[in-house]
């Protein structure tokens, strides 16, 4: 039972940061109706902001992660001024190329400016409290605490919000939003700029899980791909459901498949998301809680 | 092998690349190992690559410097190792040789994830050519020695395309990065009779001719490290287990430790694997857990190593854990993960890095500092350092036979006696595959947060198992 | 036997009638006319005719039953459509999308078409005469080079009317042809609807708004009114008819 | 009445027939003219790019099906030609087909999977599917070698007759690099043939339609799971032919060179060439394919490039490459979204024009 309980929680951790991430690609879909593979680059960029200004530069931890979320967004919105604002009412398959484009250009900026593997001098080191048999370390408690604050962050402010509600009708009808005077174009960039936040929140954080920050990071978050389809796409709550229940599937997977078949080769946890996002996608096509049409015939 | 020459005692010259291997752990590197052992069996004579200047400007191919101590032979080597030819004339031009330069190859990572490792190994192999260039002279005191680079991208496919396409620019490679790529040039190294230093302390390069391994081989450091858990750990009777990366490189350190198991009298509880670039250890740790390990053997690379122990730390597991040399560092046991590594034990090679009282160490630290354009000596740099100290010895006896062709440099390695790491890796006496000895020796140590960050590691003992010296290498 | 006779064809939705009890018969070389006011049935009409839906009652090509066959099927039998919505394919160009048209009368597959020497040369070169004898007798050749994308919307019109003719039908089923067309884009259409039933003699089911349109071209009419039949015949006996000037002039009035 | 035969050629007028010819006939005198390794191994990838990307035309380009899982068929080819060229020591003929028919079943097993889904989807799950893929390459020891790689040097590339490891005609002696040029550009031509076939006949117009209008296709009588299953067919069964000569140019087949990059580079091929014109997948594999080489040939021309770090420079080269690709693929998708295939027939027309003007 301890080892179920402990495997929860390591899962739960690892869902919280597939979630963080997830709602980073979530954000700009709901706005923008693409999939923004560069995002993937603003997870490494985050991270590496960070560690220049809390280590590099020997700012304050949490200073060095404002800073970083203000650079990211800024930087996301000239990304999106400069290139995707261009794209606008191309197809989904220019769109997409054109952020995978961005994602190998961002992550080779990244490896000219700094080494391939650093460490974060994050606050929460490697602390932990034993609750009845079940180790919680600092960091997956934060993970999971942060991703909770982005994700009440993120109702507050599409319900609250005059550009949450803005952001809500654009994703509904972008034409009936633009007669009703909203400006289109702002609320993408916002999006943009908030998918740039999460971003460092989801580096830091994944950074923080596996050791190192390093420039594998980029590729680790494409990994949050089937929490984002589990989820729907955008769906924010979805986002968050999506990256538990594919992190907790994919902790229980080494736990118990992994050892009990070892034909499926080792590491199959790696892969298990995907099988399960593809399975989803045939079955149930809007996810758990997409609303979007899907692209279906 | 034919004879075995006692050296007298030497003092310990733990001096471990340790920590500069570990580097290579990420990538399985290669790395040196000790030699000082009282016993190392030699069929030839000690040659002293670097030794001191005076010594390697007269160095003839075969001409026997001891280093320090008495290495005599007591007899004309066997065989192969034919008498020391009368030196010849300029070596013909052949590729890689244009009659003034030599060209040696590296193929090392320079883009992708391990690119820092790439970079640092070759600055550590240019200081190394440096100093023999600038101070020596050149190889026989007038050849210049010149680094070609291909990037491997951390890829084999690509790193074979990088070989075929400067082999024959080269004498030949003196620099690799990771067993794979190691494992994936041979078949073509061998095909092309080339000579090459494996980037890799597998096993299974003793035996090839056409590699000039340096350092025990990870299945010789795994023995010591069971023989250090039993002897000094009390481990006897402790339930035991591995963790393993999943290729040629975790098959060599199982194979020593299942040579180990056997010999030692005790059988794995478990036995972990992982694949190069994993991220999450929940599995193995709960297997491990399970299995209630209290000693954990890895034949691991750093990131995977740390998020072991930090994973297993999360689950309230903390056993021993005691690892080959890739399987840490520094870098990633600083800081906050840390306090993962409480129970981290290396087995290693050669002595605490940075530690002046080693010869080859101090002389590492100078010239790092004369020719390494500003780079911090860092354990990466000490080990593609040491890997050439073995090229150089290999080099300087194919110009003395007069032969830097390909073939002449596989056949200079069969006559090469045992060569001196100047403590920086134990010695190695080369010559025919058959014959070849590596060091037998390691050097345990132990993780200290007190130590620089750039080792965080203080030697703790010297092993050497009864058995290492049983163990077979396959031909 | 009539070319094609509908015997009593009903059809509900979820309890809603749209269409009841619709008996009709279309002559070979007959220009037939279905009208109506909106959400009259009509063109519930036509997706039974093309098999889209399957109604209770009859439908018989030449003798043939035809209700339950699926609509690529009913196509190759020689029942072919043009749509309100125009249903082209916009990056190909005018001679491609006729010879799509004719997809069900073609047999090279994957592997044929791969080789092209043999069957699927002979076969190109066959079907893509009759697709340029289309071209001329809608006056289309110069276009045909051109993606239809960029071509105007009364060009694209007249481009899937000859889609529907390349599949060589023997009904010829057009759903508002002449929906959003000015005036004189009107009149040329309708000039090549009598081409074609002049030189080619394909019998022709027209669903249409344009009374005056269909009053004009139409051999005979069919009045529907909430998915009933309230009149058949001539343009003549449709005009004079009491049911029809009720249902038309009288909500008009 | 005037039927238009000259439509139904290939090359319809005299100028294409001529560029044609002429391209061929350089491309066959190549091996004579060049011989420095560098250019040939630039073109043997070239070629091998232009395979792969032909195949992947038909599925993108045609069919308008967005694939990111092209790595994956590549991989399956590769590990093909080392398992029954390298270690069962097939023929050639013999392992090049079943890498197609391998490819082509596996394409078949997945295009299903497209029959339900589109767009950003379907590249989400062909991303799913390069993952799975290095997973099982990792993981089916006894047929990939596992994580260690496997080697495909001893691949059979005799075909009876003539071996293009080696082969000669009266005065003149191949290399094995010449010989796999001649192998690779054969069956690209092949596959342009092919392609160029398929279009131009009732299959190429289906796919066509399906792509502009999936809906309108089906009631035209066009059977969708017919079409869409098929290009993927015919596009992995390319792609695992590419992968197969890619393993034997490689002459090392490790699983983790089968990565989302890979598919990455395929797409950027077709873009930058052209989307959904033969010519423009060939052209872009010309034109992307060797970039890398050449600029890391030409690096030192380059000031602000650097091989090893500390040399000075800004950027290493294989950095440089890779910003480089990620810019080609930007530009071309915002200011030449129809790639060099579209600046080539503007340049064609203004040829054309010029010359009936004088």
């Amino acid at each position: 039972m301890d080892k179920f309980l402990n495997l929860l929680v390591a899962g739960t951790a690892l869902g919280s940061i597939y979630a963080l991430v997830a709602l980073g690609f979530v954000v700009v879909f709901k706005s923008t109706g693409t999939i923004n593979f560069a995002h993937g680059g603003f997870v490494l960029l985050g991270a590496y902001l960070t560690y220049n200004y809390s280590v590099t530069w020997d700012l304050p931890f949490i200073v060095a992660m404002l800073m970083a979320m203000a650079t990211m967004a800024i930087l996301a919105v000239i990304l999106e001024r400069l290139v995707l604002r261009k794209l606008v009412g191309q197809p989904a398959f220019t769109v997409i190329m054109v952020t995978l484009g961005l994602l190998i250009l961002i992550q080779q900026v990244q490896q000219s400016i700094w080494s391939t593997e650093v460490l974060l001098d994050d606050p929460w080191g490697t602390d932990q409290w034993e609750l009845g048999g079940v180790v919680i370390t600092q960091v997956r408690f934060f993970t999971v605490l942060f991703a909770a604050i982005v994700v009440l962050g993120f109702f507050l402010f599409f319900r609250f919000s005059a550009w949450g509600v803005a952001m809500r009708a654009a994703a509904i009808d972008q034409e009936a939003a633009l007669a009703q005077g909203i400006s289109v174009a702002r609320v993408f960039a916002i999006s943009w700029a908030i998918a740039g936040v999460v971003a460092v929140v989801a580096g830091v954080m994944l950074g923080a899980d596996s050791a190192s920050v390093n420039s594998t990071l980029s590729f680790s978050a494409l990994r949050a791909f089937p929490a984002m389809i589990l989820g729907g796409l955008d769906s924010p709550l979805g986002a968050i459901v999506g990256g538990v229940v594919i992190g907790v599937t994919e902790v229980m997977t080494t736990g118990y498949i992994e050892p009990n078949a070892e034909w499926l080769g080792q590491g199959f946890h790696s892969v298990m998301p995907f099988v399960v996002m593809i399975a989803i996608l045939v079955l149930k096509p809007t996810g758990l809680f997409g609303s979007r049409a899907v692209e279906r015939v | 092998m034919n004879q075995h020459v006692h050296h007298p005692a030497r003092t310990r010259r733990l001096v471990r690349l340790v920590a500069g291997l570990l580097a290579l752990g990420l990538v399985a590197a290669a790395c040196g190992d000790d030699d000082d052992d009282a016993t190392t069996p030699a069929t030839g004579e000690t040659t002293a690559p670097s030794g001191d200047t005076t010594a390697a400007t007269t160095a003839g191919p075969g001409d026997t410097t001891t280093s320090g101590d008495s290495t005599e032979s007591t007899e004309p080597p066997p065989d192969a190792t034919t008498t020391v030819p009368a030196p010849v004339g300029d070596p013909e031009e052949v590729d890689g040789f244009d009659g003034e330069t030599i060209t040696v190859g590296a193929v090392l990572d320079q883009t992708g994830p391990l690119a820092f490792v790439g970079t640092d190994l070759l600055v550590g192999a240019q200081t190394y050519w440096d100093f023999v260039n600038e101070e020596l002279g050149g190889i026989a005191g007038k050849y210049k020695v010149e680094i070609k680079v291909a990037d491997s991208k951390n890829e084999a496919p690509v790193a074979v395309q990088a070989y075929q396409q400067i082999k024959g620019d080269v004498v030949m490679f003196t620099n690799i990065l990771g067993t794979p790529v190691t494992k994936a040039m041979a078949e073509f190294l061998v095909e092309d009779n080339i000579l090459a230093i494996p980037g890799s302390l597998a096993g299974e390069w003793v035996r090839n001719p056409n590699f000039l391994p340096y350092s025990a081989p990870y299945e010789i450091e795994m023995i010591n490290g069971v023989e250090f858990w039993q002897t000094n750990l009390e481990g006897a009777g402790q339930t035991a287990c591995t963790f393993a990366q999943n290729d040629s490189y975790g098959e060599s350190g199982l194979t020593g430790l299942e040579f180990a198991a056997e010999k030692y009298g005790f059988e794995f509880a478990a036995d972990t694997t992982y694949n190069s670039g994993d991220t999450d250890f929940t599995a193995q740790v709960t297997e491990l857990a399970d299995a209630g390990c209290e000693v954990v053997f890895s034949v691991s690379t750093p990131r995977e190593q740390t998020g072991l122990m930090t994973g297993a730390r999360s689950l309230g597991f903390e056993p021993v854990f005691i690892g080959t040399l890739p399987s840490f560092l520094s870098l990633l046991a600083g800081g906050d993960n840390g306090a993962a590594f409480a129970n981290f034990y290396l087995v290693g090679d050669g002595g605490e890095f940075g530690d002046p009282e080693i010869p080859g160490m101090k002389n590492f630290l100078d010239r790092v500092e004369k020719y390494g354009d500003g780079a911090a000596p860092s354990t990466f740099l000490l080990t593609g350092y040491t890997a050439t100290l073995a090229a150089h010895a290999a080099l300087e006896k194919a110009v003395a036979l007069g032969d830097l062709s390909h073939e002449g440099l596989v056949n200079a390695v069969q006559q090469l006696g045992e060569v001196d790491f100047e403590g920086l890796a134990g010695n190695y006496t080369y010559g025919p595959p058959d014959e070849r000895v590596p060091p037998i020796e390691s050097a345990i140590f132990r993780f200290d947060p007190a130590k620089t960050d750039r080792n965080l590691l203080a030697l703790q003992e010297v092993v050497e198992s009864p058995f290492a010296k049983e163990y077979v290498f396959a031909g | 036997m009539s070319l094609l006779e509908v015997r009593e064809i009903s059809l509900s939705f979820g309890g809603v009638r749209a269409i009841s009890d619709v008996t009709f018969d279309v002559e070979a070389g007959e220009l037939f006319a279905v009208i109506g006011p909106n959400g009259a049935g009509k063109t519930s009409i036509f997706n039974c005719l093309n098999g889209v839906y399957e109604p209770r009652g009859s439908i018989k090509l030449e003798g043939l039953e035809l209700t339950g066959l699926p609509p690529s099927k009913i196509a190759s039998l020689g029942i072919a459509r043009t749509f309100q919505n125009l249903a082209l394919f916009s990056n190909l160009d005018v001679i491609s999308n006729l010879m799509l048209g004719r997809h069900h009368l073609m047999k090279t597959g994957f592997i044929a078409g791969a080789l092209w020497v043999g069957r699927a040369k002979r076969e190109e070169i066959v079907h893509r005469r009759r697709c340029e004898e289309i071209v001329e007798l809608l006056e289309l050749t110069p276009y045909r080079r051109q993606p239809i994308g960029t071509l105007p919307y009364g060009i694209q019109k007249r481009i899937e009317l000859g889609r529907a003719l390349a599949m060589d039908p023997k009904v010829l089923l057009l759903d508002e042809p002449v929906a959003g067309m000015n005036l004189e884009e009107t009149e040329g259409m309708a000039r090549y609807i009598l081409d074609i039933r002049d030189e080619l003699g394909v019998a022709m089911v027209l669903v249409e708004h344009d009374m005056h349109f269909v009053m004009d071209l139409a051999d005979r009419l069919l009045v529907l009114e909430f998915g009933q039949v309230i009149a058949v015949g001539t343009p003549e006996q449709i005009a004079n008819d009491p049911n029809v000037i009720r249902a038309y002039l009288g909500e008009a009035s | 009445m005037a039927t238009d035969d000259t439509a139904l050629r290939l090359l319809p007028t005299r100028f294409s027939r001529v560029s044609i010819g002429l391209v061929v006939a350089v491309g066959v005198l190549v091996p004579f003219v060049v011989s420095g390794d560098f250019w040939m191994t630039v073109l043997v990838s070239a070629g091998i790019f232009a395979m792969g990307a032909v195949g992947l035309n038909v599925l993108t380009g045609f069919t308008g099906q967005v694939s990111l899982g092209h790595a994956f068929f590549l991989g399956c080819g590769a590990y093909t030609a080392a398992y029954l060229g390298a270690a069962r020591g097939w023929p050639l003929p013999l392992w090049l087909l079943a890498a197609g028919v391998i490819g082509g079943v596996i394409g078949g097993i997945v295009g299903p999977f497209a029959l339900r889904l589109k767009g950003n989807y379907l590249v989400v799950v062909t991303l799913g599917l390069v993952f799975i893929g290095i997973h099982i390459f990792e993981n089916w020891d006894r047929v990939t070698g596992g994580t260690n790689g496997t080697s495909t040097s001893q691949a059979e590339l005799s075909l009876g007759f003539t071996d293009f490891r080696s082969f000669s005609i009266p005065g003149k002696d191949f290399s094995e690099l010449q010989g796999l040029y001649y192998l690779v550009w054969i069956l690209a031509g092949l596959f342009v043939l092919v392609s160029a076939n398929i279009v131009r006949s009732r299959p190429g117009r289906a796919l066509q339609a399906v792509r502009d209008r999936d809906v309108a296709a089906e009631v035209v009588g066009i059977s969708l799971p017919r079409y869409k299953i098929g290009a993927f067919v015919i596009s992995s069964s390319m792609a695992a032919m590419a992968g197969a000569m890619l393993g034997v140019q490689q002459q090392f087949v490790g699983p983790t060179s089968w990565n989302i990059f890979l598919s990455i580079q395929y797409v950027a091929i077709i873009i930058v060439g052209g989307v959904g014109m033969v010519s423009g997948a060939v052209l872009g594999a010309l034109f992307l394919g060797p970039l890398p080489e050449i600029v890391e040939k030409y690096s030192d021309k380059l000031p602000f490039l650097y091989e090893v770090k500390g040399e000075g420079g800004i950027v290493s080269i294989a950095a440089f490459n890779e910003m480089l690709f990620g810019a080609l693929l930007i530009v071309f998708l915002l200011f030449e979204p129809r790639g060099l295939a579209a600046l080539w027939l503007r340049a064609k027309a203004r040829f054309r024009t010029a010359r009936s003007t004088p």
